[in-house]
Order: C-alpha cells, then sequence, then structure tokens
C-alpha cells in the first residue's frame, strides 16, 4: 500500500460540486407543516407496525409505529394533532407506502419525558442502544439502516475502529457541513457515545479537504474536549463518503466484496447520526426532524433547513420560494445517487439529506448510443467492476455472467454513468440486473 | 396545475462528452498531418483524402438505409475511419483504391458485426490490410516525390521508403560478396546518410503512406488528444517503448544493441499507429494491464515483421494482430474488483 | 418423385456446403479457381456415390459396433482409387488439389451421409443420395469459385474475362477471400431463407 | 473375447478386399504415373535445352543424385548443345525449384521453373505467360543471358523483377546464379 | 538436425502457415466448437494432443511398414528382393490409425483420470475425421519431414490451432452481445471474422526464419 494512496481509493470522478449555492447558508429552521406524512417504513429493514388509529390525538415525539423485530426502528409524530388517515401514501423510494397522516394542531406539544440528562455516560449499555431504537434512529448517510443494529457488533467481530462521515461528497447537498459548523458539540459527544458503545479503539472523523472551515471547527473543538479523536482531511473525489471506500482511505483496509465493515473491525456513521444518537441517549429525544438542503436552479431561493420529518416537499420547497416554472427534475437526495421524484406530495423522511430541483435543460439526457469500449467507466469504478460489460450482460439478458463479473457489488455510486460517452444508463442496467440476479439466487434456494 | 417531472435512474448528472465530441476532436487532432501531406506530396493527397472520406460515410449512410437502421454518418466514427484510411495509403495509388478501401473497411470491417462499437477489428487498418494484399503494387508504389524531391529523406538512393532503404540496405550489407562493390558501397553511404536524416524523418519530408510521415504533425495531434484525455498514455507509451528496445537490441546492422533507435521509431507508421490507430477504444482492451499488455504486443510483433518479415512495415499488421488478442486480453487482466478476489 | 427428391434435396434444400455446413476444409482450399472446384467436386462425387451404393449394399451384414470403421475403409478405399487415377491422368490438377484428394476420406459429407443416409436406406436411392449430394457438393465448389476466380484473378477456368483493364481483387485467391466469400455466400442463402419465411 | 475376434476378422477381411482392389488400382496407375513424371521431365529438359535430342540429353551423376544434364544434338555425343541443372531459391513462400539450361559459354538457352506455391497473381507471375506473349516471365528475363553477373534491378542488375513480386524474382534470379557455380565445380570435377 | 530447423518448421507451422488460415485443415470444428471459449480450449488441447500422437504414429508406420526403403519392415522380414511400394495403402493405413489411436486414446483417459475425460474426453470422438489431424500426417510425408520434425510439426500445427480457435472463440463470445444482422449471425459472421482473422496472419506471411 503505498503512502500516498492512504488518503484516497482508486476510481472515483470529480464532478462539479454546486455546494457554494447553499454551503454558507445557515440552516433555517421551517415552520411547521399543517400535516405530516409518516411511512411505518423508513429504514433498510422489517416494516414498523402502526400503534395508533385514525382519530387518535397524538403528541409530537410519541411513537405512532413500533419495531417488529430486532432490524427495525419504530417512528414518531413528529407534530402534535389528529391522526385522519393510516393509509398508502407517496414515498419518495417509490409507490405507495402505508403512512400516517397527522393534522396538525398548530400547538407542537410534545411528549413528556424528553430531556437532558447529565450523567447519560454511565448508562448501562444496553439501556444506549434502546433509547437509540427506541428514538427511531436509522442511518442518516442515506441507507437508512438501524443504528442500533450497527452499533451492537456481534462478539466475534471486535470493531476497533470508528469513523465519523462527514464527508458529503454528493454534489449539491451541505446539510452535513452545515450541521458540523453549526451543532459540532452535538456530533462529537454523539461520537463519544458510539465509540463508547463500540468499544473501538480509535475514532476517526473523515472530512473532504473542501470543507476545510469544517474541519478547523472539529479539530478546535475535539482539541477543546480533550476528545481522542483524529480528524483526518481526505480527497475531494466521489464516491469518498461511500462506506467501503470511506474505510479504505481511512484504514487502508478493504472490505470483502459481500462483506461488511465489521468484516474489518470498522463502524461507520453519519454526523447526523452522531448527533442524533446523542440526543437519543442524552435527552431521549426521538428522530423527527432533521436537515435538508433544497437547492438546484429549479429552485427560487436555495437553503438549508431543519425540518420535521413527513413535512411534504411541497411544503418544504414553497417555504424556500417555490420551484421556478422550468424545474425538470425533483431529487430526493444528491445528483448521483438521488431518487427522481414523479411528484411533490412525498414526505421528507429519515435519509432525505436533500431536495435538488434541476431545470428543464439539466434534466435531459441525451439519446443512448452504443458503447464505444472507451473504458471511462472501468477506470472510474470504486468497486473495480467492468460496468460496460455488466451493462451489455443485462441488455442481453447474459444474467449468469454479470454474476460473474460481481454485479453484486456495485455499490451504485452513480460514477460510471456520469462519465459515460455513450449516454448509456449504466446504473439503471446494473439496478435492474441485479434485481434478476437476486430473483435467480432466491430461486436456487 | 400538475406539472410532469422528469424520472429516471440516477444519477442524475453527466459530464459532457459525447462520442460525436470524441471522434472529431480525434478527426481533429489528424488535421494537421493532413495540412502536411498535402504540403509533402501535393494536392492528389487533399484528394484521396476526400475520397476516402467520402466514401467510407457514403458507405455508411447507404449501408444504413438499406438495413432500415438509424442512420448513424454523424457520430463521426465513419469520418474518422475514411481518413485514417486515407492517411494509411501512398499518394500514388489510382483514386479508386482510397473509394474502395474506406468501402471494405466500413462495410465488412465494421457493419456486418453490427456497426460502431461492435467491430473487433480496427476497421481502417482492415481497409489497408485488404487493399495491401489485393493490390500490392500499387499500395507499395511510394514513388511519389515529397516536395523536396528526396523519397527516401537521403540523395543517393530512389528507392520508397526509409525502413524500405534500411531493410535492403541490411539484406546487401550482410550479404556483401553476393553485390558489386559499387552497390555495397552506394548503400554503407546510405546507411550513414540515414542517420542523418533523421531531421526529414521528423518533419515528414520523406516518401511513405499520406498520413504517416510527419512525426512532427501527428505529435502535435496526439498532444491534444492526451491533453484531452481522449487517449491515454498506456497503448502508445508500451507500444513505442516495446519497439525503441527491440529495435535497439535486435534492430542494428551491427549485432546486438546496435540499433538506431530514434530512426526506428520515427519511420513507417509507428507513430500514427501508436497513438491514432492501436488507441481506438472499441477495439483495444478496456482495463490498465491489457492495454499494457496490448501496447507491448504490437511493438514485439512490429520489430519481428520490420526485421524478417515480407515487407519492411509491422505497425498494421501487429495492431491488426493484437486487436485478435483483445478480448483475451481483457478476460485475463479483470480488474480486482475491490475487498474480493475473483470469483472464476 | 420421391426418388428425384432423394436427389435433388442435396443441391439446394440440404447443400451440404451452404444448409449443413460440411465439407468445409476443402470448399475454402480448393475454390480458388473454378477448374479444382469442378475437380475436386466429382472426385468427392465419385467417392460418395461409389461409397453410398457400397455401404448401402453391405450395410445389413456389417456388425453396428465395428460400424464406423469399416465405412472408414470403404471410403478410404475409394479416396485412394481416385487420388491415383488422378495422379495417372490429371497430373497437373491432382498437384494443385494436393492433400485434399486424400483428405476426403474424413471429408465430413461422405461419413455424414454414409451413416445417415446410405446405412439405412437401399442402393438405388442411396446411389440418387449421393450423387445429389455430390452434385451440390460440386456446385457450391464451383459458385465459390466463380466468385473468387472471376474477382481475385479476372477470369474462368482460366480464360480472361474481364478486360485487361481490370485488376484483380488478389485477395480473393488467397486464404482471407476463401473465408469472406464463404461468409457472405452464406449470409446471403440465409437472407434469402428469412426473406421467404416473412412471406 | 468371441466377439472382439469376430469383428476383427471381419474388419480384417473388409481390410483385405480393400488392400487388394487398391493394389491392383495401384498396380494400372503405377505405371502411369511414373509414366507422366517421366513425361514431364523430360519436357522441361527440352525445355531447357532446346536443341537437343530428347534421347541424347544424359544425367551426369555422383553419389546417386542427379547433379547435372549434358545435351547432345544427337546420340553421337559430339554436338553438345549445352548443360541443364536443377536449382532452388527461397522465395516469399516457397522454394522455387527449377531448371535451367546453359550453353558452354554460360549463356542461359532454357529455363522453367518446376515447382512453387508463391502467392497466386503476385510470386506465381515469374510462370505466367503474360496476355499476348508466348515466353514467361523466367523466359523472358533470363534466356540469353549469361549466367554470370545476373541480379534483379532492385539490385542494381538487369533482370526487371515482377512489381510486387520482388523476393521471388530475387529467388530465381540468385538461384541461378548459384546453380550456375555449382555446375561450373561439378563440371571441373567430373570432367 | 539441428534446433534451428526445428524451430523454423514450428514457427512456420504456428504463424507462417497455419492450420487454419493458411492451410484450411480443421475449419469444422473451428467453425464449430469456437462458440465458447472453455470448450474452444477443450478442443484445442484434444487436438494438439491427437496431432502430434498421429504424427509420430504414422511416420512410423509409413516410414517402416508402407515405404519402398530400405527400412521398410517387410524388405528384412520377408527378406523381399527389393522393399515393396506400399505406399498406395497410405491413406487407408492412415485413417485407420488415427481413429484407432482415438479410441485407444479415449479409453486410456477414461480409466486414469476422469477429470480430464470429462474435459477433453468429448472432444475426441469428434476428431477421429478431422481432416487437420490426417492433413498433418499427409503433410508430414508429402514435406519429407525426418522423425523429430514430423513430432514438432504435429504439435505446432496444433498448437496453431489452438491458437486459433482460442482466438475466434474469445471474439465470437464478444460478438453475442453485438447487433449482426439477423442473416449474418451464426456461421456466416464466424466465417467474415475467419476472414479478417487471416487478414492479419497475412502479416505472418512472408518472414524470413
Ligand atoms: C442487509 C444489510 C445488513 C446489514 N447488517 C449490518 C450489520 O449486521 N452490522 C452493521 O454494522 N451494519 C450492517 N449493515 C449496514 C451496512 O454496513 C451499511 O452501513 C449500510 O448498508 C449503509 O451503507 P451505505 O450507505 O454505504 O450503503 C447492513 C446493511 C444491509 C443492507
Ligand atoms: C456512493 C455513495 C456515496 C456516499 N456518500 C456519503 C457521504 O458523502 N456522506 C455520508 O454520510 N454517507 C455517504 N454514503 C453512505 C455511507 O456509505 C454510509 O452508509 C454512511 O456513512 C453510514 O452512516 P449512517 O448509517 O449513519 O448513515 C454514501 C454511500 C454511497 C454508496
Ligand atoms: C499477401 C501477400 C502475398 C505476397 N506474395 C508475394 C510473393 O508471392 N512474391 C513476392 O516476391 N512478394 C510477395 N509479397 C510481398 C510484397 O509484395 C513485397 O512488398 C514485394 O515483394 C516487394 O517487392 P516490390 O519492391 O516489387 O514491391 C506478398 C505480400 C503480400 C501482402
Ligand atoms: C482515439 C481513437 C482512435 C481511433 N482509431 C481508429 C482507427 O484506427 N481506425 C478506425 O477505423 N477508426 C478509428 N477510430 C474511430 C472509431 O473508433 C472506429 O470507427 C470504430 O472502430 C468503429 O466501430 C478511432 C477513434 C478514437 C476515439
Ligand atoms: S454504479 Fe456500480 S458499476 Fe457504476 S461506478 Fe458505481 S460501483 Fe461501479
Ligand atoms: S463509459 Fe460508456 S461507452 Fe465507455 S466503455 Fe463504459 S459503457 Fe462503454
Ligand atoms: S428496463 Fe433495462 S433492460 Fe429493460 S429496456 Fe429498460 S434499460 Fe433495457
Ligand atoms: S428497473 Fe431498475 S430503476 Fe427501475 S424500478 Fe427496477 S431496479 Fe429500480
Ligand atoms: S472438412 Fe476439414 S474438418 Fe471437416
Amino acid at each position: 500500500m503505498g503512502l500516498l494512496k492512504s488518503k484516497s481509493f482508486s476510481g472515483g470522478i470529480h464532478p462539479p460540486e454546486h455546494k457554494h449555492e447553499t454551503e454558507k447558508k445557515a440552516i433555517e429552521k421551517c415552520p411547521l407543516p399543517s400535516m405530516v406524512i409518516i411511512p411505518v417504513q423508513q429504514h433498510i429493514g422489517a416494516p414498523a407496525k402502526p400503534v395508533v388509529e385514525k382519530g387518535d390525538t397524538v403528541l409530537a415525539g410519541q411513537p405512532v409505529c413500533e419495531s417488529t423485530g430486532f432490524v427495525s426502528v419504530p417512528s414518531h409524530a413528529s407534530i402534535s394533532g389528529t391522526v385522519t388517515a393510516i393509509e398508502q401514501r407517496p414515498h419518495p423510494l417509490g409507490p405507495g407506502v402505508l403512512s400516517v397522516v397527522i393534522e396538525s394542531d398548530g400547538e407542537d406539544k410534545w411528549v413528556p419525558g424528553i430531556g437532558y440528562e447529565e450523567n447519560y455516560l454511565e448508562l448501562d449499555k444496553k439501556e444506549m442502544l434502546s433509547r437509540i431504537q427506541a428514538a427511531g434512529l436509522a442511518g442518516m448517510g442515506g441507507a437508512t439502516f438501524p443504528t442500533h443494529v450497527k452499533l451492537s457488533p456481534p462478539p466475534d467481530k471486535p470493531i476497533n475502529t470508528f469513523i465519523l462521515n462527514g464527508v458529503e461528497c454528493e454534489p449539491y447537498l451541505t446539510s452535513d457541513h452545515r450541521l458540523m459548523l453549526e451543532d459540532p458539540k452535538k456530533i462529537l459527544l454523539g461520537m463519544q457515545i458510539i465509540l463508547h458503545l463500540l468499544g473501538a479503539s480509535r475514532a476517526v472523523i473523515g472530512i473532504e479537504k473542501n470543507k476545510s472551515d469544517a474541519i478547523l471547527v472539529m479539530q478546535r473543538l475535539v482539541a477543546e474536549l480533550k476528545l481522542p479523536f483524529e480528524v483526518i482531511s481526505l480527497k475531494v473525489k466521489y464516491p469518498q463518503g461511500a462506506e467501503k471506500q470511506l474505510i479504505k482511505a481511512v484504514t487502508g483496509r478493504s472490505v470483502p466484496s459481500g462483506g461488511l465493515p465489521m468484516d474489518v473491525g470498522c463502524v461507520v456513521q453519519n454526523v447526523g447520526t452522531a448527533a442524533a444518537v446523542f440526543d437519543a441517549v442524552a435527552s431521549k429525544r426521538p428522530l423527527v426532524e432533521r436537515i435538508v438542503t433544497v437547492t438546484g436552479k429549479g429552485m427560487n431561493e436555495t437553503k438549508n433547513v431543519l425540518t420535521r420529518i413527513g413535512t411534504p416537499f411541497s411544503f418544504l420547497l414553497d417555504y424556500c420560494g417555490g420551484i421556478q416554472d422550468h424545474a425538470g427534475k425533483i431529487i430526493m437526495g444528491g445528483p448521483m445517487m438521488g431518487l427522481a421524484q414523479s411528484s411533490m406530495d412525498a414526505p421528507v423522511i429519515k435519509g432525505t439529506s436533500g431536495l435538488l430541483v434541476l431545470d428543464e435543460k439539466e434534466s435531459r439526457r441525451c439519446a443512448e448510443s452504443v458503447c464505444i469500449s472507451c473504458a471511462r467507466c472501468i477506470d472510474v469504478c470504486p468497486m473495480g467492476l467492468m460496468p460496460k460489460l455488466l451493462g451489455a450482460f443485462v441488455k442481453n439478458d447474459h444474467i449468469e455472467d454479470a454474476k460473474n463479473y460481481n454485479i453484486l457489488d456495485c455499490i451504485e455510486c452513480g460514477s460510471c454513468a456520469y462519465v459515460c460517452p455513450a449516454h448509456i444508463n449504466l446504473v439503471h442496467l446494473i439496478k435492474y440486473g441485479k434485481m434478476q440476479v437476486a430473483k435467480q439466487i432466491k430461486k436456487a434456494s | 396545475m400538475e406539472k410532469n417531472f422528469f424520472v429516471s435512474s440516477s444519477p442524475h448528472i453527466y459530464d459532457q462528452e459525447s462520442i460525436p465530441k470524441i471522434m472529431y476532436s480525434v478527426s481533429l487532432a489528424l488535421l494537421p498531418a493532413a495540412v502536411g501531406a498535402v504540403y509533402f506530396f501535393g494536392l492528389r493527397a487533399l484528394y484521396i483524402i476526400i475520397i476516402g472520406i467520402v466514401s467510407a460515410i457514403a458507405t455508411e449512410g447507404i449501408l444504413c438505409k438499406l438495413m432500415k437502421k438509424p442512420l448513424t454518418i454523424n457520430d463521426g466514427s465513419a469520418l474518422l475511419t475514411g481518413l485514417l484510411l486515407a492517411y494509411n495509403v501512398s499518394v500514388q495509388v489510382p483514386l479508386w483504391m482510397p473509394a474502395v478501401g474506406s468501402f471494405f473497411a466500413i462495410a465488412v470491417g465494421k457493419f456486418v458485426f453490427g456497426g460502431l462499437g461492435f467491430n473487433p477489428m480496427n476497421p481502417a487498418l482492415l481497409g489497408r490490410a485488404f487493399l495491401l494484399a489485393s493490390w500490392p503494387t500499387h499500395m507499395r508504389n511510394f514513388t511519389g516525390v515529397p516536395h523536396s524531391g528526396k523519397i527516401s529523406g537521403i540523395d543517393i538512393i530512389t528507392s520508397p521508403t526509409p525502413l524500405e532503404v534500411l531493410k535492403t540496405a541490411k539484406d546487401i550489407l550482410q550479404n556483401q560478396s553476393q553485390y558489386s562493390i559499387e552497390k555495397v558501397n552506394v548503400y554503407k553511404q546510405a546507411i550513414l546518410e540515414l542517420s542523418d536524416s533523421i531531421g526529414n524523418l521528423f518533419w515528414g519530408n520523406v516518401g511513405g503512406c499520406l498520413g504517416e510521415t510527419s512525426v512532427f504533425l501527428l505529435l502535435i495531434g496526439a498532444a491534444f488528444l492526451m491533453y484531452k484525455r481522449y487517449i491515454g498514455w498506456k497503448i502508445p507509451f508500451s507500444y513505442i517503448g516495446t519497439v525503441a528496445l527491440l529495435s535497439w537490441v535486435f534492430g542494428g546492422k551491427d549485432g546486438l544493441f546496435s540499433g538506431f533507435v530514434l530512426f526506428h521509431i520515427f519511420s513507417g507508421g509507428l507513430i500514427l499507429g501508436a497513438f491514432f490507430m492501436a488507441t481506438d477504444m472499441v477495439t483495444s482492451p478496456v482495463t490498465f494491464r491489457g492495454r499494457i499488455f496490448f501496447g507491448i504486443g504490437c511493438g514485439i510483433i512490429t520489430v519481428l515483421i520490420r526485421q524478417i518479415g515480407g515487407y519492411p512495415e509491422g505497425v498494421s499488421y501487429s495492431i491488426l494482430l493484437m486487436n485478435l488478442l483483445t478480448p483475451m486480453l481483457d478476460r485475463w487482466t479483470k480488474p480486482r474488483v475491490f475487498g474480493g478476489a475473483n470469483k472464476k | 418423385m420421391s426418388a428425384f427428391k432423394e436427389f435433388s434435396k442435396g443441391i439446394y434444400a440440404e447443400n451440404p456446403v451452404f444448409k449443413q455446413a460440411l465439407g468445409l476444409c476443402p470448399t475454402l482450399a480448393v475454390s480458388n479457381s473454378v477448374e479444382n472446384g469442378l475437380g475436386m467436386g466429382l472426385a468427392a462425387t465419385f467417392v460418395l456415390v461409389c461409397s453410398n451404393v457400397i455401404i448401402s449394399l453391405i450395410r445389413k451384414s456389417v456388425p453396428p459396433k465395428i460400424r464406423i470403421p469399416i465405412y472408414i475403409v470403404v471410403i478410404a478405399t475409394f479416396v485412394t482409387m481416385i487420388d491415383l487415377s488422378m495422379a495417372g491422368f490429371f497430373p497437373a490438377l491432382h498437384k494443385s488439389l494436393g492433400i485434399f484428394v486424400p483428405l476426403i476420406v474424413v471429408n465430413c459429407i461422405i461419413l455424414g451421409r454414409a451413416e445417415a443416409y446410405a446405412g439405412k436406406n437401399n442402393a438405388g436411392l442411396s446411389f440418387l443420395d449421393g450423387l445429389g449430394m455430390g452434385i451440390g457438393f460440386t456446385l457450391a465448389l464451383m459458385l465459390l469459385g466463380v466468385i473468387r476466380e472471376l474477382l481475385g484473378n479476372g477470369s474462368l477456368f482460366g480464360l480472361p474475362m474481364l478486360g485487361a483493364h481490370f485488376e484483380p481483387v488478389l485477395i480473393m485467391i488467397l486464404p482471407p477471400g476463401a473465408f469472406l466469400t464463404i461468409g457472405f455466400v452464406l449470409g446471403f442463402f440465409n437472407w434469402l431463407e428469412n426473406r421467404r419465411q416473412n412471406n | 473375447m468371441k466377439d472382439i475376434l469376430k469383428l476383427s476378422s471381419i474388419l480384417m477381411l473388409i481390410t483385405t478386399i480393400a488392400a487388394t482392389a487398391l493394389a491392383a488400382v495401384y498396380s494400372v496407375t503405377k505405371p502411369r504415373i511414373e509414366l507422366k513424371k517421366q513425361e514431364a521431365l523430360n519436357a522441361a529438359k527440352s525445355v531447357a535445352l532446346p536443341g537437343a535430342d530428347l534421347n541424347a540429353i544424359y544425367d551426369v551423376k555422383g553419389n546417386d543424385k542427379v547433379l547435372y544434364y549434358s545435351g547432345y544434338m544427337d546420340t553421337t555425343k559430339s554436338n553438345l548443345v549445352g548443360y541443364a541443372f536443377l536449382t532452388s531459391g527461397r522465395g516469399y513462400s516457397s522454394d522455387i525449384e527449377s531448371i535451367v539450361g546453359v550453353d558452354s559459354t554460360g549463356n542461359i538457352i532454357g529455363i522453367q521453373v518446376l515447382s512453387q506455391t508463391e502467392t497466386p497473381g503476385l510470386g506465381t507471375r515469374i510462370e505466367e505467360i503474360r496476355y499476348g506473349e508466348s515466353l514467361t516471365w523466367v523466359q523472358k528475363q533470363f534466356i540469353g543471358k549469361s549466367a554470370k553477373n545476373l541480379a534483379v534491378d532492385k539490385d542494381g542488375g538487369e533482370i526487371q523483377s515482377i512489381t510486387g513480386a520482388t523476393i521471388s524474382s530475387r529467388a530465381v534470379t540468385n538461384s541461378i546464379v548459384a546453380g550456375y557455380e555449382d555446375l561450373l565445380k561439378q563440371l571441373k570435377e567430373t570432367n | 538436425m539441428e534446433l534451428k530447423s526445428l524451430f523454423i518448421i514450428s514457427i512456420g507451422s504456428i504463424f507462417i502457415n497455419n492450420f487454419i488460415f493458411a492451410r484450411f485443415l480443421g475449419i469444422c470444428p473451428y467453425i464449430g466448437v469456437s462458440k465458447q471459449l472453455d470448450s474452444a480450449v477443450g478442443m484445442g488441447a484434444a487436438v494438439t494432443f491427437v496431432m502430434t500422437l498421429a504424427s509420430t504414429v504414422t511416420w512410423l508406420i509409413y516410414n517402416y511398414l508402407l515405404a519402398p526403403i530400405e527400412a521398410n519392415i517387410f524388405y528384412k522380414l520377408f527378406s523381399l528382393s527389393a522393399p515393396p511400394d506400399l505406399t498406395f495403402l497410405k491413406t487407408i493405413a492412415f485413417i485407420l490409425v488415427i481413429a484407432s489411436l482415438v479410441q485407444f486414446v479415449e479409453m486410456v483417459i477414461q480409466k486414469t483420470s476422469p477429470a480430464l475425460y470429462k474435459s477433453l474426453g468429448i472432444y475426441l470422438p469428434l476428431i477421429t475425421t478431422n481432416c487437420a489431424i490426417l492433413g498433418v500426417s499427409l503433410l508430414n510425408i508429402d514435406e519429407n519431414y525426418l522423425f523429430i520434425e514430423s513430432i514438432v510439426n504435429g504439435l505446432s500445427a496444433g498448437i496453431g490451432f489452438t491458437i486459433a480457435l482460442v482466438l475466434m472463440a474469445g471474439i465470437r463470445e464478444k460478438l453475442e452481445l453485438a447487433d449482426v444482422p439477423k442473416s449474418m449471425r451464426g456461421i456466416p459472421i464466424a466465417f467474415i471474422m475467419a476472414g479478417l482473422m487471416a487478414i492479419a496472419f497475412l502479416g505472418f506471411s512472408g518472414l524470413k526464419l
């Protein structure tokens, strides 16, 4: 392992950052929406079960659905008011998902029992984890994996390194950046809890070089609080924030194909998750709000907004001056991995880091032509795959070949499709191929 | 009013490249050499280039129409193939030859495989090899006089190209007893002059195919393409490096390690081939190591054919032969998947 | 009627070269001129007809286990006969066909017909089958020969056809020309077939 | 075991029949083949030594190998026409073998290529008779020239090589020179 | 017999007079078994093996049983007046020997190495009637090769065949993903490809070793 390589990974791309639109904009608090939609599934794992009924009145922070297993988390009412419906509602990730709809009473009354407890660090580990689960924490870096699961690694997989993911390599998004600037202490204290839970010896905060102010703030505060954390500045390259690439950059270890970070003794959490862990453990505060970057050429105003989970996109967009007439595409998340929305009715969920509105011109993709084997996609793939071949295999229904060429290792980062001069939508093909492979595997077992 | 938003799979942003942009840039990069060709060989060079291009584009267009396929003549690849084909013939070929060559390149070299992106071998070089095998007399007629009047770049011999002079000289000097004294002396002199003619080789004032003579003009284009990252360093450098090494070792008339490296690099179609033809994306490997091996393979075959082949020209055949190996190279050099040994 | 069919099927519908892709090596090797093609075709036809007839005559007394070796011996016998006769009577042709005359022994068509037809049918039909297949093979060779010799040498049967200004496409009589020609001819027949099916 | 015995005897029987049939055919064709070979050689000899009586062309042998032929006008062996020798040179893709006749002063009086498998249309043109002519390229180029200092034009000689087939042309030319030198040596030794 | 001449024979048979691209021998398996790389490698290995073996055995048969030379066994055995000329049995003898050889090899492999049998064995019956095998045996005789030269020639011809087959298989697997016109798919495009490969192999023609 060369020394120079230690701070990054191989492959990757440099899309225009578009961070300047919002990176200097302080987080604004969004007014309460008149209605929120809380989907029972906002995380990877088993969906939660509703525990309220239509007509019930609920308080902010009150669970509206409960977890149905270990890999599952509850969701909470994010405002006080009346449950007006429990039905299929649009969801950012796709068609209807069972959701609890709450009409606001405008008072924002909270459940009792939330509040800072001085000696939270003395709590039992078990209690900490159950508080984290009860608070409904699912990773806020986008993948929304239940946090308490990640933080209770099996005994045969000791964790020695914890990495705080402050990379935010997706273009446009600045919510993590702002959080690091405006509430660094919460993040670090959350990180302290996580470290305590994992028993890891090394704690690293990874931040891309382009957020030098955040690096500075973090370094200063770490020193001030005398915490044993390293702050590492990373090369600006997409997808630096992807878990495996981040671990590689920080520790030099490669998560094995098909494996998990814990296989190499690492756990990665997003800065937002760390802050939420602090709230959950120290104040028993459930996860009912998050920071969303609203940005893009199609917006009238761009902002970083602290908003309640369940807030319909339309409300949030209106708060930012509404979309422009020539808006063409609304994306939940960043432009590289985010999901295009067919309507503005879906709500903000725990994993919503941004809303990006592109104008019509940006939204159009030139027609696809044929692959000329330029190998750009291969050069940039951070997973060492051959996207060109995967795409061709999927197109020609050679699913077995696709599997042998490790299609399942694709992290869907989009780098390949970004660089393809033939405008082939490789990620779409690969996603479809992965589904076919999964089907095949299922059939086989 | 409901607005319909675009919905598509991620990613939602792209860089600004496109296939036509790449193809036209490569054509642009070849433009200086075209100007050079006209300067050195006269207007006939221009006719040949135009005929090559027009025939390539017309073939593609007509075949698209006949096969009821979307018209692809605007993607610039047919233009490039026609241009490169024209660069690969001597200025003295009859004017129908570039037309036939382009036709073969596009129709047989590319179209029967499904068109752009699917052809396993370099179409322009196939066109050239087809012409060479069909009408070798015309193809090897290098008596077209370049601007300065020195075909081989040296005074005393009016024989074809510098490489050919070298080849004949080697033959003659190795079997001196069979030839007359004057003959041997002329070629001894020729060898000496060849070493001094590097300047001519560099600027392109020698006999040869239209587009291959001027190292200088070709390098301008190559530099532009490298800057734009349309061609990488791996194939050209490993190719030229291998030729340099091997011709230093084996290329000399005084035994091992006496080859005159610069001469071998600057003569023949090496620069054109290494930068513009071996790098054709469709027909070269896609992996890092694959490209290095590809270049090395081209280099070895080039020197082999130059040294002991039937003619003093190895570049086109070496690239074609390595094209055949491309799928295997890609297979053998599959990139290492992140965090895993390759399955299978 | 059916006898005619047994004969004619080999010529187009089941042409050994174009429809069954058999006997490819001699097809490619000797189709560089019409004359070679014709000579080779007739030699193969002779072997095909004779071996078909003999095999169908002895088919009932041949133990199945050593069927193939016996067929091979029969075929090889006729091949050697034609080989020797050609050497005696047409030395020039014999020379230009080279080892492809003895190689008729392993020509997939001949053993193929022995197995698929002569081993199961009576001598009369086997004769017709062999003749039809042989003629089909000969015609295929000649078709390729015509294309290749005309383009590659500007001549047919050695007689100049295309005038003094025609510059022969040398590659057509070189190995690549053989592959390319048969490739395109096969493609053309496929195309005809596809068109017929579509109508 | 019995089975195998039975099968092999059947096979043996068939093979024997076949071998017998072939032997019969061979006995008929062998003389013909020999004859044809002889005819071809004779034809070549008379091309190489025009004017010599076929019956008066004698093999001069050494170590059981024909070294050269000497040809006379008639069987009285009084009027020497010249000598013919076989020679071969490495062409483009084959060894080009030819028979060359020279008179006593070393002038070539006849020549014929006996075997070569050069590229059709290129190297094979050494044997080709151009449309409207009666001599092959080799005959046109070499007859009447001295077999001594021969060289193709590319090598500064007067033999016009076939364009696109210099290698084949050179092979023939150089093989004549070498063959002639050899002949002179043999002549010295045998006489 | 110098090493150099063996080297020349070897390079000649692999590249210059490649069995597929220049001699047109073994075309049927070349077109038939080049669709997949795995089977191409298996076939290539089987052919190479049998070619080498056949070259060896047929050379011995020819020179000790058939040829009218002093070494002829019958000549010595029966103290004939002159060596018998049995060359007219060449074809029949060779093909029978090859056929039994293949059978024998198949049996041996099956008995000794089931794994090898699984990968090679299935190709063996296919090559009995492959003209490349008989072809190389006949060529060895035509070219007057000595014993070792024949073996080297057989081995090299097999290697040349394998190279051609493997290259083709690699390309054809890629062509599976290509948009080849309907009428040209399958065998026609394989022939076109073979033609283009033969064009590239012209580069080796005329090599002077
Ligand atoms: C099916 C599945 C099971 C997982 N199991 C665990 C686990 O047991 N322990 C853990 O620490 N993380 C686990 N993860 C979380 C991953 O390590 C990772 O953090 C998550 O997939 C999000 O990563 P990403 O945003 O880079 O895609 C799991 C993820 C998935 C999808
Ligand atoms: C291509 C790609 C880019 C990512 N970029 C980031 C990022 O910039 N910041 C981040 O926190 N997580 C990012 N993630 C998610 C991380 O892989 C990982 O899931 C997350 O850091 C785990 O923390 P969480 O469970 O707290 O969300 C990215 C994932 C992928 C696949
Ligand atoms: C397919 C092919 C076949 C060739 N066959 C011959 C040949 O039979 N005889 C020959 O002398 N040169 C042959 N050549 C070699 C070239 O024609 C070579 O350039 C030529 O011999 C050089 O002579 P020139 O100076 O007359 O052009 C062949 C070349 C190719 C591409
Ligand atoms: C860098 C580069 C080099 C190219 N070289 C060739 C070439 O040598 N011959 C050719 O026919 N096309 C060439 N092309 C054009 C194109 O790739 C070619 O037409 C395809 O091979 C046809 O499918 C080149 C394109 C690029 C981008
Ligand atoms: S989307 Fe998948 S295949 Fe494409 S670059 Fe990312 S990891 Fe590689
Ligand atoms: S980037 Fe696109 S065109 Fe280039 S190799 Fe990959 S898929 Fe093909
Ligand atoms: S879903 Fe995928 S495979 Fe199907 S047509 Fe669309 S891009 Fe092609
Ligand atoms: S085809 Fe691909 S993008 Fe579309 S729904 Fe299926 S997995 Fe998602
Ligand atoms: S004819 Fe040669 S392998 Fe079938």
